[in-house]
């Protein structure tokens, strides 16, 4: 047997960030998130919350407290269906949903989301399948994210591909938009706006 | 001595904020006691009733180098004496459509009710005054008819009878 | 500039005291800057600052001026004049000056607290002390009125507040009027079987308070009874009170309830207020065994007679002493008195608002009202904890906060929850055995034996989880959920969701301000807070008093309050008011209006302007005329004086815009 | 007045049921509707973990191409709750936050449009029930659905936060149609809950479970069948209940179809046309009510 590890659970303010719970709460109308009373209604609401490594409450007190690497590197936001139950239930009417979207965003930039975890890929599928052509593809982006995460995995989604197939659910052809142009017109300006932002010195949201 | 606000390149509007004594006198207050901060250009005078203003005061604060009035009231039917205020409302009317004959933009006068308890409301209301009259920019009079009058005790027609 | 001469001796001498009010003041504002300033203005003989102007040595300095004669009027620029205005104007008059050649620049409230920037904020300082300065030249010295006051008091609402300061008031020899909506006087303090924490017999502390307002040779009851109309201000109230007929004369009835009896339906039919909806009553009731008065009450909506004109009335034919009278009228009693105490209470919020709880939908979830009915020995079931099956539970959940801390419902901390919660979980651990879980956010336990009461709690076992609930639901996820509601909440200290199957849910509501509050605060022409809770003068030292004079607030309906609270402050506000009714008589402020005859050229503007009748016309003279003891000073009809005549005293014409002249150009 | 369609990607492949018995049933119900030419994705909710910005400005895109086609008020017809949401979603923060508005117009102006945001974004429920209204439903109703026990549900997305056409914890709208159409509905505290979304197809265990735990409820409280309103929710629903069986034990087989697909049966148009042929599990079969007598309203 390895040496035993221990569990050193002491948090050294050093090892925290404390610009990254103002910088979550930068968000549009992120800043109720600072006056969370930790009562767990989302916790509570969230039909997902037994799956997940922290609770969502215990994500907003993280994210409160500084603990960035853990809440970037937390399953938690990844599980997250954006059922929109916490921010509806929240007491605080903090935008929990969108708070989790802004941690995933960040995961994202920073490459630091949980490694081979399908959710995070499946996102990022999904972008770059619309940057190019303006419509998803259900098809090819779960072919896509399984190679990237679970080949096998793959395999045994064939039955199910092939039974939506049949049923004229499922095409092998890509989907697109006519006018693509117009779209990456759309999407530079937008490039260029965050880049000027960045620029003009303003904090960027995440 | 005193350096005065620079006016020309960095303009500060100057308010002068009418305020009864029973609802908005004491919403400031409470804005205070609260601490919420807003911008320092209004300045209070503060009257029993929104009912006590009469529109040469209005006129005499513009005269004087105010580039805004602001006036506060209690909100309808909250009146201490009962109907002061739709006095103040009816005589603001009035004044507004003078004002406007002379050229003054109609977001230099403003009228609020604002309650005892709405301290939030005063802070909010003198931040966009303060906001708007920046845009506008100072105000520049033409001499107003009561210039020509002597005096502070004379009154302009303004009053529309029994108001 | 005119008028200077308007000083009595002479050239008029201001001195201007500018406070630091610790830091309050001089943290922001460059305080030397302004005293240097003010002594640069016309009139202004001394200025100096002080560090707490309202204390002893701030306003002996004002005095040792006045009587050295360096001055004659007096600026004091500090906190708001709501505060300390009439703290200088008596230092004033202590030593011989007018109080009323005084003014004050409010640099507190209005300026150090609601700016950061140093700059900007000493400024307007100067602003406001140049305009109170020009101002204070043209005050002229006023004597106070004096009105007598009428010693009795009008009590609004007969809870455990207005009870209370009723029997206080009634006590010290007061005459007192007591109003109270229902039937019975006693409030929702009558419907508890236990109080926190002590868990003595409501009833038996309440019971005897009721029956001495009952018995007390200076208190006049009315029940089923609203305050319909006030007239007057402090000292001299007038008051129409209606009282809605019951059907049966009070003062025949002897309560012996054999018209409950004889009633034509043989079982009660109708839902029963008292007992929250719980039971049901007949047409002809009593609220409650002890109600005061014991009268029974018809309620013509459910009255066999009143509805359909055809009854036998076995109630009237059974009452020997003939004291039921289908033909009572509504009664309308004018009354006058001297102050007005308000204890109206508070209304519970409703958990229906709520639909994740399932209040109305599933039947076993109560409202923590409704479960004080239940627990209660005179209620529904005797006491008993039951179930609508008859059984008693084996597990119930106990949800906190149902209505308070919640944007969408109430932001405040309703304060009693916990506690009453706690009490709910002994009572019904105790009559039932069940396992009893209380899902709270944070345990607020601050009172005299409150926290103690709480470790009683966890010692017998009740459960305390951490976590505001999610839903409360009948869907079950293992074969122990079939049949039960589940209460799905997160552990917040586990850090896990949890699942609990329980028979009973009672949601502890939050306390709201009664439904009609924003009318009765207009009829009283009082404020109300951001909630609707009457708004009192000042939240630490006028706690239960408001900004109109003579009209106190009891319990309540001021802000959520636990019965020791409701008491304290019931006593508060008859001490305040009879602190008033004793002195005899009230001293008006002399901000009234009067005409200079001489300029008033009869137009008559002004007579129908005035909301108080107080400005008539005599016609030989040709001249309006104010009469002082009736004008209230609002100054309305100064405004719309065409020739000037009309002015108001502390606001004439010429000190208003001496103020605006020095609020704009004091440089 | 015309409704312009925007059918988003799901129901141009797994959804594609809901695409054709939704033009079916406008059609019978005589609700003109146009689809929005190139149209392009929401943004939906794995956009919005990457770039938020871009999300918006997918959305406006659409709402930009819908205003063009009407004079003031477009009326947008969106079947998926995704991109009910999106688009909702986009179209609140345009409002409530200049910064986003400022950025997302300069983007648009780039790519030769505009938005004032004078689009109405409606579910096709919403236009059912408070334009048509259930009388002109109910008139059209051939063959009732009588004896069939439907369990509506709504999921998340269409709800929450954003619809304001129903309640949100509460919604009835579907049981009104369904109780026109002539089936009985059932009483179930799930209608709202998630059905897993994109977890199924990611994170598999989870979003069976939820998924799972919905189709379950359902049986236990009777339900023949569950109704939907959302191509995501009734794929999962549906298309996993093998996976269900093994790994949960579900019991059996629940037939989940959408809405529209139960308006166009009570209409009695063609099962092709609506595309029940496309669902991997059929439908109960109908017993046998008399067709052709009028509408069986109740309550």
């Amino acid at each position: 047997m390895e040496k035993w590890q221990g569990w050193d659970k002491i948090q050294y303010e050093a090892g925290l960030d404390p610009h990254f719970g103002t910088k979550i709460a930068s968000i549009p109308g992120g800043d109720k998130l600072l006056a969370c009373i930790q009562c767990g209604t989302c916790s509570g609401v969230c039909p997902l919350s037994p799956y997940m490594d922290y609770t969502p409450r215990q994500i907003v007190a993280m994210i409160r407290a500084g603990f960035k690497a853990e809440v970037l590197s937390s399953y938690t936001t990844w599980l997250c269906a954006s059922c929109y139950s916490c921010t509806v239930e929240c007491p605080k009417e903090i935008k929990i949903t969108d708070v989790m979207y802004a941690v995933k965003r960040m995961a994202i930039q920073e490459g630091v989301y949980p490694k081979r975890f399908p959710t995070p890929v499946l996102a990022s599928e999904f972008f770059h399948s619309v940057e190019k052509t303006g419509r998803s593809t259900e098809s090819w982006l779960l072919v896509r994210m399984y190679l990237k995460t679970n080949p096998f995995k793959m395999l045994k989604q064939a039955m199910l591909g092939f039974n939506l197939w049949r049923r004229g659910r499922m095409g092998v052809g890509v989907e697109s938009i006519k006018r693509k142009d117009e779209l990456h017109r759309l999407f530079t300006a937008m490039e260029n706006e965050t880049r000027a932002e960045r620029r003009a010195g303003q904090e960027v949201r995440p | 001595m005193s350096e005065p606000t620079q006016r020309s390149d960095s303009f500060e509007p100057r308010i002068v904020a009418f305020f009864c004594n029973w609802c908005t006198y004491t919403a400031a207050d409470l804005a205070g006691t609260a601490r919420m901060t807003y911008a320092p250009n209004a300045r209070v005078v503060r009257v029993m009733c929104s009912g006590r203003l009469d529109p040469q005061f209005i006129l005499a604060a513009l005269r004087n180098g105010a580039d805004g009035v602001l006036i506060g009231g209690c909100h309808p039917g909250d009146c201490h004496y009962q109907e002061g205020n739709y006095k103040a409302l009816r005589r603001f009317i009035l004044l507004k459509r003078m004002l406007a004959s002379f050229g003054i933009e109609e977001e230099r006068v403003r009228l609020e009710w604002i309650a005892a308890s709405e301290g939030e409301k005063v802070q909010r209301v003198i931040n966009e005054m303060t906001d708007t009259i920046r845009r506008l920019g100072p105000l520049r009079l033409e001499p107003l008819p009561a210039e020509a009058a002597e005096g502070h005790g004379q009154k302009v027609a303004v009053h529309g009878g029994a108001v | 500039m005119s008028a200077v001469n308007a000083s009595p001796n002479g050239t008029p001498k201001v001195g201007v005291y500018v406070c630091h009010c610790g830091i309050n003041i001089a943290g922001v504002i460059d305080v030397t800057k302004v005293v240097e300033f003010a002594k640069t203005l016309p009139n202004v003989t001394v200025a100096q600052e002080y560090k707490f102007m309202c204390s002893d040595p701030g306003q002996e300095l004002i005095q040792k001026d006045l009587k050295d004669g360096k001055i004659d009027r007096v600026v004091v620029a500090s906190c708001s004049p709501l505060m300390h205005e009439p703290t200088f104007r008596r230092a004033m008059a202590a030593c011989g000056g007018n109080p009323f050649l005084f003014q004050m620049a409010n640099i507190r409230e209005h300026v150090s607290w609601v700016n950061k920037e140093k700059g900007s904020a000493t400024e307007k300082a100067k602003a406001l002390v140049a305009a109170a300065v020009r101002r204070v030249v043209f005050h002229k010295p006023l004597q106070k009125t004096q009105v007598p006051v009428n010693s009795d008091v009008l009590i609004v609402g007969g809870g455990i507040s207005g009870i209370h300061a009723a029997l206080t008031m009634a006590d010290a020899g007061r005459k007192v009027y007591l109003v109270e909506r229902e039937p019975t006087i006693g409030g929702h303090m009558a419907k508890f079987d236990k109080t926190f924490p002590t868990l003595d017999c409501s009833a038996c502390i309440l019971t005897p308070k009721m029956s001495q307002v009952r018995a007390h040779p200076n208190i006049t009851l009315w029940t089923y009874s609203e305050v319909a109309e006030i007239e007057g201000y402090v000292g001299n109230f007038k008051a129409r009170v209606r009282r809605k007929p019951k059907y049966v004369d009070e003062g025949l009835c002897v309560g012996c309830l054999e018209c409950i009896e004889a009633c034509i339906f043989k079982k009660g039919k109708f839902k029963d207020e008292f007992n929250v909806g719980l039971s049901l009553r007949k047409p002809i009731y009593v609220p409650f065994p002890q109600a005061t008065p014991l009268v029974a009450v018809i309620d013509p909506e459910t009255c066999a007679f009143f509805r359909t004109g055809k009854c036998k009335q076995t109630c009237a034919e059974v009452c020997e002493r003939k004291a039921i009278d289908f033909n009572q009228k509504e009664e309308i009693k004018e009354i006058n008195v001297g102050a007005i105490i308000l204890a109206t209470g508070f209304k519970t919020f409703d958990a229906s608002r709520i639909a994740r709880y399932g209040y109305g939908k599933y039947p076993t979830v109560y409202t923590s009202l409704e479960v004080e009915r239940l627990v209660n020995a005179a209620g529904p079931t005797g006491g008993e904890v039951l179930l609508p099956n008859g059984q008693k539970p084996k597990a119930v959940g106990i949800v906190h906060c149902v209505g308070s801390r919640d944007e969408k419902t109430n932001r405040y901390c309703s304060r009693v929850c916990c506690m009453y919660s706690l009490k709910l979980a002994h009572l019904i651990h105790e009559r039932t055995g069940a396992e009893v879980y209380n899902f709270y956010i944070d345990m607020r336990t601050p009172g005299k034996g409150y926290e103690e009461f709480y470790d009683r709690l966890m010692k017998e076992n009740v459960h305390f989880i951490r976590g505001r609930v999610a839903e409360v639901s009948d869907w079950a996820m293992t074969p122990e959920e079939e049949g039960k509601l589940v209460i799905r909440a997160e552990d917040t200290l586990v850090g896990a969701v949890r699942r609990i199957p329980v028979d009973m849910v009672v949601l502890s509501v939050g306390l709201e301000p009664q439904p009609d509050a924003d009318e009765v605060r207009r009829r009283f022409n009082i404020s109300c807070s951001t909630e609707g809770w009457f708004l009192e003068r000042h939240p630490k030292l006028a706690p239960v008093s408001t900004f109109t004079d003579g009209i106190f607030l009891a319990g309540a309906c001021q802000g959520p309050k636990d019965i020791p609270d409701c008491v304290a402050q019931a006593g508060a506000a008859a001490a305040e008011a009879l602190a008033m009714i004793d002195r005899g008589h009230v001293e008006l402020e002399p901000n009234t209006a009067f005409v200079t005859e001489e300029f008033c050229s009869g137009c008559k503007t002004c007579v129908p302007l005035c909301p108080y009748s107080a400005i008539s016309f005599d016609t030989s003279k040709n001249k309006a005329v104010v009469n002082g003891a009736l004008c209230k000073g609002c100054g309305t009809c100064v405004a719309a004086c065409p020739s000037g005549a009309l002015q108001q005293n502390l606001f004439t014409d010429e000190e208003i815009f001496n103020e605006i002249e020095g609020v704009v150009k004091y440089v | 007045m015309t409704y312009v369609y925007f059918p988003g990607c799901s129901l141009t492949s797994t959804g594609r049921g809901y695409h054709e018995s939704l033009q079916e049933v406008c059609r019978a119900l005589e609700v003109p509707i146009q689809e929005l030419e190139d149209w392009n994705c929401c943004g939906a909710t794995s956009y919005m973990a990457v770039d938020e910005s871009k999300a918006f400005a997918l959305s406006a895109r659409n709402l930009a191409l819908a205003e063009r086609l009407g004079n003031g008020s477009t009326q947008m017809m969106v079947p998926c709750a995704a991109c009910y949401l999106g688009l909702n979603k986009a179209q609140h923060y345009l409002q409530e936050f200049p910064a986003i508005r400022g950025k997302v117009d300069k983007a648009l102006a780039a790519a030769g449009l505009a938005y004032s945001g004078r689009v109405q974004i409606r579910h096709p429920l919403d236009i059912f029930i408070k334009d048509i209204g259930r009388d002109k439903i109910a008139a059209r109703v051939a063959k009732p659905l009588a004896g069939l026990k439907v369990a509506c549900y709504y999921g998340c997305q269409l709800v929450r936060p954003y619809a304001e056409f129903d309640d949100q914890h509460n919604p009835t709208t579907m049981e009104t149609i369904m109780t026109v159409l002539g089936a009985e509905v059932i009483d179930w505290p799930l209608k709202t809950r998630c059905c897993g979304g994109s977890l199924t197809g990611t994170i598999e265990d989870v979003g069976l479970r939820l998924s799972y735990i919905i189709l379950t409820e359902a049986q236990k409280r009777g339900a023949d069948l569950v109704a939907t309103a959302c191509p995501l929710c009734q794929f999962n629903l549906e298309c996993y209940q093998g996976k269900m069986n093994g790994r949960f034990g579900l019991n059996g087989k629940v037939p989940v179809a959408y809405f529209t697909q139960l308006m166009g049966l009570a209409f009695g148009l063609s099962n092709k046309s609506l595309g029940l042929n496309r669902l991997f599990v059929p439908l109960p079969e109908r017993r046998a009510v008399a067709a052709g007598g009028g509408a069986h309203v109740r309550g």
